[in-house]
């Protein structure tokens, strides 16, 4: 590493940072400091709600409007400009000065990427025009370049995506359109808010390791928030540990992993799931809320578990989206599984790979192309893809759905009340103090404080959203719960006691889940059955255990082989596992490969696990493989 | 998207038979007709009207006929290019219509594009510096302009500018131009006479205009897209035009097509108290005399405008926001 | 609270390892203020109120609306005179002023006599103050009489002018009629025709726009063939015909609502489209969706969801098009459709004073414009005000 | 070789120099009209200058024909008919007409002015089945029998009746006259009879017109001189085809009338109309852009136009309007409503309402008390006037209007202390107008004043005067207001029709008249003794021959129509302003604002006004 490394690039000095919510300040960030040495990554971490997308937005001098920084200082100091300090806190919001470090000197990838980018403009336009903002290239070259950057960070087909609209990519795909335009100015400085949410891990893999690459070859300093200890435990040269708006632990990497000592923190570390949990082990939350019960009114008839019967039955589920160019996407293809009443059905894989759409064709909101769902009442078999109109409306209540993005999925002109009474409201379930009194133990349930009640969704912070779409999904107490990354916003500590929420209604009320995530470790705890997705189509399915131990499909492994650990001894190697999209088939060895249309079938390896390859072949030679 | 166009295309002309329809059920709604104006106003000064005269006019116009075997002779006439006889000047339309239409379109043209170059600029400043002093006094004159009845504006305008600048009384020229060809000196006089009806004509929908852009505009700048345009170190100016300003323009571009005929008629009444040589008060004078197939052609005219904007509307709103143009049609 | 604050590293040196010393517990939340707990489960419109109620210029111009819609319940009283009551030796009076000093003395608020001299030469009637008669202003006191809502008799009035003298504050019209009282029952008919033509066009609007938006295919597109041709048909020619249509024997009262209507029918068309496109493009979103999946019926999803992310611009436009339904009345009247005496309004006030003459030579019969600029103004910013309560990122 | 061009127009004299027009004494008839000024009072002038007026339509530029009032035979200033174009006219009997034409007379195109002319109408329009399908026009027919026509000589025709026909010549002098020739030399090239059918094919396909018919019917139009080809008799021709804003008009080289040094009138060279929004006409006129202006010009105005007066250079003169009444109220005695029909017939209701107007208010109100309260009747410029008629019932008397109703069985009143008819309804009376002056609003406003002291309610509906008609026709309409009789001023050689029922177009009887008119085949038959008596009179008139018969017809209907109070006019001889250029001469100080006599300034001799510099007045801007 170059020289200027020691010295540090950013320096937070007791930042005081407070909002006016309903005429009354709320001091959110409440007198933290940092440092960003140059060419180092420094991992900010802590509860969600705790204050670090504030920090970063001062950063940029982007708070919003009822925000005011009212103490400390902000010193960037410009590498290019001979380490020249500036305090940022003391610049004009929209000034020349700021303008000039934003983008060009600092780059910023948001924690909500699905609403992030413009609606009406292709992802190739916002990213180029970030580029030929801070380092203009002519305009054929800046496609390439831009084009270069989309492949760099995972998209398939760059060319192709380059004129496609945010609405038409998955959420994974969003965030990766999101890393390519703050990476592509190479700024001094990446703050990167939660940069790999949305990616399975594989993926995370090559942008993290594309970020490291970019730092070593530049001198890049990161700020990094996240959730996923793992990948701190992988990136960060140095960690900052807030709760609600404090430093409570700061140190280098070794000093957080090795000799934890607040007790804030040593809850975080415990409370992050692994894959050696033990059958029924429990997560263990910092605060631990029991699932407050439901109104009589609310409740259904409890349901015996003893019985697992079938509680949907998807097969042949197909999508495909016709796209601008006439040629049209299959994203779904030959979906079948099956999810038994109070189990917990995960589905994991590649980003991209249509599990969101799967979700919202059960769930109606997307038309499926062909296929059937049958979801199996206690009256009997209802075909849910043939609902009409009112039928639909009434049976619509049974399943319900947790959004991926908890931005859009909340209506911005509402207050958290009002939508989480909306279900209640529309289904016509009790008087209005009912309804009140039930959306204030919903909060707590996911862990919010009830006096959040009376705000707008855009004044949370991204797990607080994500868990108002929690409450808003337990409200009307379904059968059927499609989880579409419920957690990947939350804090691990969060995260276990939203966890542990879920599991205990599917305790107690005999919930069924389709879970959708891309942390395995998460997917570990909670499915009992699971199947993993690629390119459209379940290349592997079976019971948690069977899928953990043995994965028989290529990408399954290289699933399992990229997740980063909390563990400082067992860091990912970077350089070894991740060169190339460990989903192209072109990868994986023939036996998986599809030789012509219709000759991949889910082979049977005994015990309810499948996997997709050649019908030609044996599960031995699967196996073997 | 070119099916899309075409289809819309295709969809005009059912569009245009029923308003062309519906003007000539319009014009046939009154119980009386051109000829029975034309008696009751010359009574009204004394004269007379030569009955036999009326028999033979009437007869020579078809009025025996009954109305729908005139409306297709009407509609019919339209696609070969003969928009029909006028009663009350008894000439064809088309000779009627001539250097009025293009002094409509010039008016109407010119009021479109101040209210444009008026509005937006306001309008963005309102929405930047809202509550701002800058903000109100812009407001207030905006407001103004929505306030003061047209007439009362055309009337108050025209006679300070006979009093301090000498310009003739009403008009779009000096009248030596009148029946001149076209010259310079005839442009020179048109733009000295044009400014008048073109801010009081422009000056409500300016004022609305700049409203609509604050509001809608003040939205969007919430919206975190426009953050990461900033955070992308763009110059505010430049990303509000990108951003922002782009999103809020859906109710502009929604409502193109109304734009031509809401200046048009708009400035109707203007036009009367203005004694424009445009087609307002030709239109007016033909509706209230009945003059049916000089009003119907207007009219039917006007449609036609409609319609295309409407279209143009349909077609910018699609390429403004993709969601409509992909998916469009239904949902999902 | 903490005793150690966290301090960093000079730069460049490591970083040492700091732990925040203060009790922590997991469990303590900060203490709810007395207000914060009012707001928590406050409502939205109670949050709205409160939000509105410190925009000041809003609320100032809510009060002033407040008060002058207050006022048409008493106009009879408010106004000095009968509107109708003609003083046939004050033709045309300029305003009158309204004194306090007379010779330096204080005698509270009075008018002087007019005297009114006749020009045969340019036939005009001129008037001049005769500062040997005094009537000072009587308040609460009889005068006119009147018939309140047309219902019952009566003749008590705020002010009247003083036994004998006169008090034409803002001039006469040419049939001597006072103009300020014309002005306070003018506003009856003014600031209510606004409200019902705007109900109409508005919820038309709305209605139709948002189910052509939301469903789309081919609802929409016969809604939006259906607009085109309504757009499309000018609106003199309509005007015209609808009037015709109206039967004669309709009383002056019910030529009005017809009006009201006709106003509000013709102008729904541009809202339809404007929110239309809108929720084109704003049902794609996915709290759209999550309404949906609830299982609410379409309307609700229209008008809960759909429509107040469309707020601003509602109100804007709605702020924008009350006035123009009052002066819409106007343009009624310069094609001889409008009111009727004897019901007179701001509209028919403005639409007389439509003449080079008066411009000139009485321009105080021009004054009603600045009861409507001043409604105007005052309901663009109560439009403020509410477009700011409904604004959730203030 | 020297010619003497002293007498001529200075604008034509380079013309006569190269021969493009011939001199002054081929031009005019042997015997021209001679007008004496001096004796008339009035200074003889000085060639040159245009003229200059506003017009609200382009199809007022059929002012220009009523304004020059170049008639066969005219209306004098004595409400005499007078030879103009024609030299001389005899009349046998009443019902022999013969017309001598002045010899040497030409058109204005220098074609000569013959019998022919007269022919060509009568054979070739007024009675061809396709030009005329109802053949010649009413003025012509006498009982149903038209005319024998007869062409003498060159310059002499002769129309015959075996009965009189005293509308004749009333007609042919009319404001808007009864033409009984054309220029055969010019129209026989749009007449199937005469023309080459291949030119006429290619003419109508030019004019883009349905059939030759249409094509002839369009070019022979002289009231509105919409042809700038079609020649002319009158003072100054048409020199622009509409659609147009700005019409001039030139001097008629061949015009009949000469001043009395001989020479040729008009003074004026030209005279230009400029088309615009009739409500900006007073404005432009005070910024000076008229010479001669009274249209569109109201009463209203005089104020602000004599404020004008310095800047404008010109003068606002007072003439007095010329109707019966200003505006009248027309009850409609064949309204649907059988309740209001019964009520409205009785006599008494109707004087009733008239006494229960108080007029000098209106007047004082409205006119600076410059009207007069009268009755709807002829005026002191009419040789039949008698105060009688005029203060018949025009006096106001609330107390007599309350009595006269109670007696018309309206005694009962409701808590408004609204009249109830008899049959129940209250008393409200909805006034139809089509008035779109403020006087006529603000008057009926008065009114309303006024009937609600006496308990009755009236409410004004402004209409479109085609719909207004309509609905008075139908009987929809209780009462309409309409100006009052058109001719206050006329003679007895002009008809009375307007006093009795024979037209449908009479809004107190529409039903009546339209029986009348079509000699009962629509409408109803009268059924008022007194309008049947009228009926009666006024077809005694038709078949009267002298003066002093028809002078006692007309008093006697005048006498029965003052009596009965068929129509309630409430001021007349109200003030027209006239706008006149400060150098514009000759025009009256005083005078009779009307169209029937007098064809507004036709009567006063338009050509004889002069501008003070002539000349310089082509430099003047023409706005
Ligand atoms: N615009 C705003 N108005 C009011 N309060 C806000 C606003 N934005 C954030 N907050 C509050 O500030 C606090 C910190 O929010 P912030 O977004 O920084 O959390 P975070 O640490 O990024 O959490 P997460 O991990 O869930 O994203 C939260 O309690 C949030 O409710
Ligand atoms: N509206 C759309 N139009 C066109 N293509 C779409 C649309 N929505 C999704 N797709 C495409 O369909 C595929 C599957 O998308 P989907 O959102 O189901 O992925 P996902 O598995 O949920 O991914 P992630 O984990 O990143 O959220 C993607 O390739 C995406 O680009
Ligand atoms: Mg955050
Ligand atoms: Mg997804």
């Amino acid at each position: 590493m170059k020289e200027t490394a020691s010295k540090d690039l950013l320096r937070i000095e007791d930042l005081h940072v407070s909002f006016a919510v309903h005429g009354q300040l709320n001091e959110v960030v409440k007198g933290i400091s940092l440092r960003v040495p140059a060419g180092r990554t420094v991992a900010l971490v802590g509860e969600s709600g705790s204050g670090k997308t504030v920090i970063s937005q001062s950063v940029m001098g982007l708070l919003p409007r009822n925000g005011v920084v009212h103490g400390g200082r902000i010193l960037f100091a410009d590498p290019a400009k001979e380490g020249k300090v500036i305090d940022i806190a003391a610049l004009d919001r929209d000034g020349k000065k700021i303008r000039h470090l934003r983008g060009g000197r600092i780059g910023m990838i948001f924690q909500e990427p699905m609403s992030s980018l413009s609606p009406v403009h292709t992802i190739g336009d916002q990213i180029q025009e970030a580029l030929q903002l801070h380092r203009p290239h002519p305009r054929k070259e800046a496609r390439a370049v831009t084009e270069e950057m989309l492949r760099l960070v995972g998209f398939r087909n760059p060319h192709h995506s380059y004129d496609q609209y945010p609405f038409e990519l998955s959420g994974g795909l969003r965030q990766r359109a999101m890393l390519a335009m703050a990476l592509i100015c190479r700024p001094a400085l990446l703050i990167a808010d939660e940069p790999t949410t949305a990616l399975d891990v594989t993926i995370q893999a090559q942008v993290l390791k594309l970020m490291k690459e970019l730092q070593s070859e530049m001198g890049m300093a990161i700020l990094l928030i996240t959730h996923d200890l793992g990948v701190v435990a992988n990136m960060a040269d140095e960690v900052v540990v807030v709760y609600r708006g404090r430093v409570m632990e700061a140190g280098t990497v070794d000093d957080i992993f090795r000799h934890p000592r607040h007790p804030y923190l040593k809850a975080l570390l415990k409370a992050s799931p692994d894959f050696d949990m033990a059958e029924g082990e429990r997560l263990v939350a910092l605060r631990e809320v029991p699932p407050t019960a439901p109104p009589a009114d609310l409740r259904h008839e409890p349901v015996l578990r003893a019985a697992p019967t079938p509680l949907l039955n998807v097969r042949n589920l197909r999508k495909t989206y016709g796209s601008k160019h006439g040629a049209s996407i299959v994203a779904v293809e030959d979906v079948s599984f099956d999810i038994l009443r109070g189990q917990c059905f995960g589905l994991v894989g590649e980003s991209g790979s249509g599990k969101t759409t799967v979700g919202n064709m059960i769930m109606r909101a997307r038309s499926a192309d062909s296929g059937s769902v049958i979801f199996n009442d206690r009256t009997g078999p209802v075909d849910v893809l043939a609902l009409q109109d009112e039928e639909l409306r009434t049976f619509r209540p049974r399943m319900q759905m947790i959004f991926q993005d908890p931005v859009s999925s909340l209506s911005p002109r509402m207050t958290v009340l009002d939508i989480i009474r909306e279900p209640m409201i529309v289904q016509g379930r009790g008087t209005d103090a009912e309804q009140k009194k039930r959306a204030v133990e919903l909060m707590e349930c996911v862990g919010l404080d009830p006096r959040f009640l009376s705000r707008y969704p855009h004044s949370f912070s991204g797990g607080q959203r994500q868990r108002i779409g929690i409450a808003r999904a337990l409200a009307l107490n379904p059968d059927l719960i499609i989880c579409d990354e419920p957690v990947s916003a939350l804090d691990v500590s969060v995260q276990a006691q939203v966890l542990n929420l879920l599991k205990d209604l599917q305790a107690s009320l005999g919930l069924t889940y389709l879970f959708v995530s891309h942390n395995l470790a998460v997917v570990h705890y909670m499915a009992e059955q699971i199947a993993v997705m690629a390119r459209g189509r379940i290349v592997e399915i079976g019971p948690r255990e069977a899928l953990f131990r043995r994965p028989a499909h290529p990408y399954t492994r290289a699933l399992l082989k990229a997740v980063p650990l909390p563990d400082l001894d067992r860091k990912l190697d970077f350089d070894v596992a991740f060169t190339g999209g460990a989903s192209d088939p072109a990868s994986w060895p023939e036996e998986f490969r599809a030789t012509a249309p219709g000759s991949l079938e889910m082979i049977d390896l005994g015990g309810g696990h499948f996997v997709l390859a050649d019908r030609a072949c044996t599960a031995r030679d699967v196996t073997a493989a | 998207m070119l099916r899309y166009i075409l289809r819309r295309i295709l969809i005009m002309v059912p569009t245009l038979l029923v308003t062309s329809a519906l003007i000539f059920t319009v014009m046939e709604l009154p119980p009386s007709d051109y000829f029975e104006t034309l008696q009751a106003e010359m009574a009204a000064q004394g004269e007379h009207a030569d009955t036999s005269r009326i028999e033979f006019l009437k007869r020579e116009y078809g009025f025996d006929r009954p109305p729908v075997e005139r409306y297709f002779r009407w509609i019919g006439g339209f696609v070969r290019g003969d928009f029909g006889y006028s009663f009350e000047y008894e000439m064809p339309v088309r000779d009627l219509v001539g250097e009025r239409l293009g002094l409509t379109i010039l008016v109407s043209f010119s009021t479109i594009l101040l209210t444009w170059l008026v509005a937006f600029p306001i309008g963005i400043y309102s929405a930047t510096h809202p509550y701002s002093w800058g903000d109100y006094g812009l407001t207030f004159v905006g407001l103004l302009g929505i306030a003061v009845p047209h007439f009362l504006l055309a009337l108050i305008t025209m006679y300070f500018a006979n009093v301090w600048f000498g310009l003739s009384i009403g008009g779009l020229m000096d009248p030596i131009y009148f029946n001149e060809p076209m010259s310079w000196a005839k442009v020179q006089s048109i733009l000295a006479h044009l400014w008048i009806p073109v801010i009081i004509i422009g000056a409500g929908g300016t004022g609305t205009m700049v409203r609509a852009i604050r509001a809608n505009l003040l939205d969007e700048l919430q919206k975190q897209y426009y953050v990461t345009a900033k955070a992308k170190g763009l110059p505010p100016g430049k990303a509000l035009v990108k951003y922002p300003l782009r999103m809020s323009l859906n109710f502009f571009v929604s409502n193109i097509g109304d734009i031509l005929p809401t200046v048009v008629s708009g400035s109707e009444l203007t036009a009367v108290v203005l004694s424009l040589q445009t087609t307002g008060p030709l239109l007016l004078r033909a509706l209230q005399s009945q003059d049916m197939y000089l009003a119907g052609s207007f009219l039917l005219f006007l449609s036609c405008l409609t319609v295309i904007g409407v279209l143009i509307s349909d077609i910018a709103l699609a390429f403004l926001d993709p969601r409509i143009r992909l998916q469009g049609g239904s949902l999902k | 609270m903490s005793a150690t604050t966290h301090s960093l590293p000079p730069p460049g040196a490591p970083l040492d390892h700091f732990v925040d010393d203060a009790p922590f517990d997991p469990y303590a939340t900060e203490p709810m203020t007395k207000a914060q707990e009012r707001i928590y489960l406050a409502s939205q419109l109670t949050l709205m109120w409160w939000k509105f109620k410190r925009h000041r210029l809003a609320v100032v111009s809510g009060l002033f609306l407040a008060v002058l819609y207050a006022s048409i319940l008493i106009s009879e009283f408010l106004a000095p005179y009968n509107y109708t009551e003609r003083h046939t030796d004050f033709i045309r009076s300029p305003p009158q002023a309204v004194h306090l000093f007379h010779d330096g003395n204080f005698i509270g608020p009075f008018t002087y006599g007019l005297t009114y001299t006749l020009d045969m030469e340019k036939l005009r009637r001129n008037y001049t103050e005769d500062t040997s008669r005094i009537y000072p202003v009587r308040f609460f006191c009889r005068g006119d009489s009147y018939r309140f809502w047309g219902l019952v008799e009566g003749n008590l009035h705020l002010v009247c002018p003083g036994e004998g003298g006169t008090l034409f504050v803002l001039g006469t019209d040419r049939l001597g009629r006072d103009m300020l009282s014309r002005l306070i029952y003018g506003a009856r008919i003014s600031l209510t025709i606004g409200l019902i033509g705007i109900s109409v066009s508005f919820g038309l609007g709305i209605i139709i726009g948002g189910l052509a938006g939301y469903y789309g295919g081919w609802f929409d597109l016969l809604t939006q063939r259906a607009i085109e041709v309504v757009q499309s048909l000018p609106h003199i020619p309509l005007w015209l015909a609808l009037s015709s249509v109206m039967p004669p024997t309709w009383s002056p009262l019910l030529v009005y609502f017809g009006i009201t209507i006709i106003l509000g029918l013709m102008d729904w068309t541009g809202l339809a489209r404007a929110v239309r496109s809108k929720l084109l493009s704003l049902r794609e979103d996915d709290y759209v969706v999550a309404a949906q999946l609830m299982g609410a019926k379409t309307p609700r999803i229209v008008f809960r969801h759909l429509v107040p992310g469309f707020m601003s611009h509602l109100i804007a436009m709605a702020t924008i098009a009350i006035p123009s339904m009052i002066l819409g009345e106007t343009a009624l009247s310069f094609l001889g459709l409008g009111l009727r005496p004897p019901i007179t309004s701001w509209g028919v006030m403005l639409n007389e004073a439509q003449n080079i003459n008066i411009v000139v030579l009485y321009p105080w019969l021009i004054l009603p414009v600045v009861p409507v600029i001043a409604v105007i103004l005052a309901f663009n910013f109560l439009g403020d005000g509410l477009r700011d309560a409904a604004d959730p990122y203030r | 070789e020297p010619r003497d061009l002293s007498l001529e127009p200075p604008s034509f004299v380079r013309d006569i120099w190269e021969g493009r027009l011939p001199e002054l004494a081929q031009r005019l008839p042997q015997d021209p009209r001679v007008i004496d000024l001096p004796a008339m009072g009035r200074a003889p002038g000085h060639y040159g200058g245009t003229m200059r007026m506003l017009m609200g339509d382009q199809r007022d530029i059929r002012m220009m024909t009523v304004y020059s009032y170049a008639r066969l035979v005219v209306f004098d200033l004595k409400g005499d008919i007078v030879p103009d174009i024609l030299a001389k006219v005899d009349i046998e009997q009443g019902r022999i007409f013969t017309l001598h034409l002045r010899k040497g007379h030409r058109w204005s195109d220098g074609h000569p002015f013959t019998s022919e002319d007269f022919r060509y109408w009568w054979d070739d329009v007024a009675n061809n089945a396709h030009l005329s399908p109802d053949g010649p026009p009413l003025q012509l027919v006498v009982k149903g029998e038209r005319p024998v026509f007869e062409v003498v000589d060159e310059t002499t025709v002769r129309f015959m009746w075996s009965t009189p026909n005293p509308g004749f010549l009333p007609a042919l002098a009319g404001a808007q006259p009864v033409l009984i020739m054309l220029p055969a030399h010019y129209m026989k090239q749009f007449h199937q009879r005469y023309a080459d059918p291949v030119r006429l094919g290619a003419l109508i396909r030019g004019e883009r017109v349905k059939g030759w018919g249409a094509l002839h019917d369009r070019m022979a139009r002289s009231y509105r001189p919409e042809n700038p080809d079609l020649p002319t008799l009158s003072a100054w021709m048409p020199t622009t085809k509409p659609p147009a804003e700005f019409f001039v008009f030139k001097r008629n080289p061949y015009y009949h009338r000469v001043d009395e040094q001989g020479r040729q009138l008009p003074y004026v060279d030209e005279v230009t109309m400029s088309i615009g929004t009739s409500s900006l006409i007073p404005a432009k006129v005070a910024a000076g852009a008229a010479d001669l202006q009274a249209r569109y010009i109201s009463f209203a105005d005089y104020t602000f136009l004599k404020e004008g007066e310095h800047n404008g250079h010109y003068h606002v003169r007072l003439w007095e309007r010329g109707e019966g009444a200003y505006v009248t109220l027309v009850p409609n005695l064949n309204v649907a409503d059988p309740g209001w029909r019964a009520v409205l017939r009785d006599v008494r209701v109707r004087r009733a309402l008239s006494v229960a107007i108080n007029r000098r208010d209106i007047n004082q109100v409205i006119f600076f008390g410059l009207g007069h309260e009268g009755a709807n009747t002829v005026l002191p410029g009419s040789p039949l006037y008698d105060s009688r008629y005029d203060h018949a019932w025009a006096q106001y008397d609330p107390a007599l209007a309350n009595k006269l109703l109670d007696e018309a069985g309206l005694d009962k009143r409701d808590d408004d202390g609204i009249r109830l008819l008899p049959n129940g309804r209250r008393a409200e009376i909805t006034i139809e107008t089509a008035g779109d002056n403020t006087e006529e609003t603000d008057i009926l406003e008065l009114v309303g004043y006024d009937w609600e002291k006496i308990g009755i309610k009236l409410y004004a509906r402004g209409v479109q005067r085609d719909l207004l008609r309509r609905s008075v026709i139908a009987g929809n309409a209780t009462m309409a207001v309409w100006p009052g009789l058109d001719n206050a001023t006329a003679g007895p050689n002009m008809p009375p029709d307007s006093l009795a029922p024979t037209s449908s177009m009479q809004f107190q009887w529409p039903l009546w008249g339209q029986y009348v008119d079509t000699m009962g085949r629509e409408g109803e038959k009268p059924d008022l003794p007194a309008a049947e008596k009228l009926v009666d009179l006024a077809k005694q008139w038709r078949r009267s021959v002298t003066p002093e018969e028809r002078r006692q017809i007309w008093e006697k209907m005048l006498q029965i129509n003052a009596d009965q109070v068929f129509t309630i006019g409430i001021v007349n001889r109200t003030s027209q302003p006239v706008v006149v250029n400060d150098r514009l001469r000759n025009v009256p100080e005083v005078g009779i604002y009307s169209f029937e006599p007098g064809a507004y300034f036709g009567i006063y001799l338009i050509d004889t006004f002069w501008f003070e510099d002539g000349n310089a007045a082509l430099e003047v801007k023409r706005d």
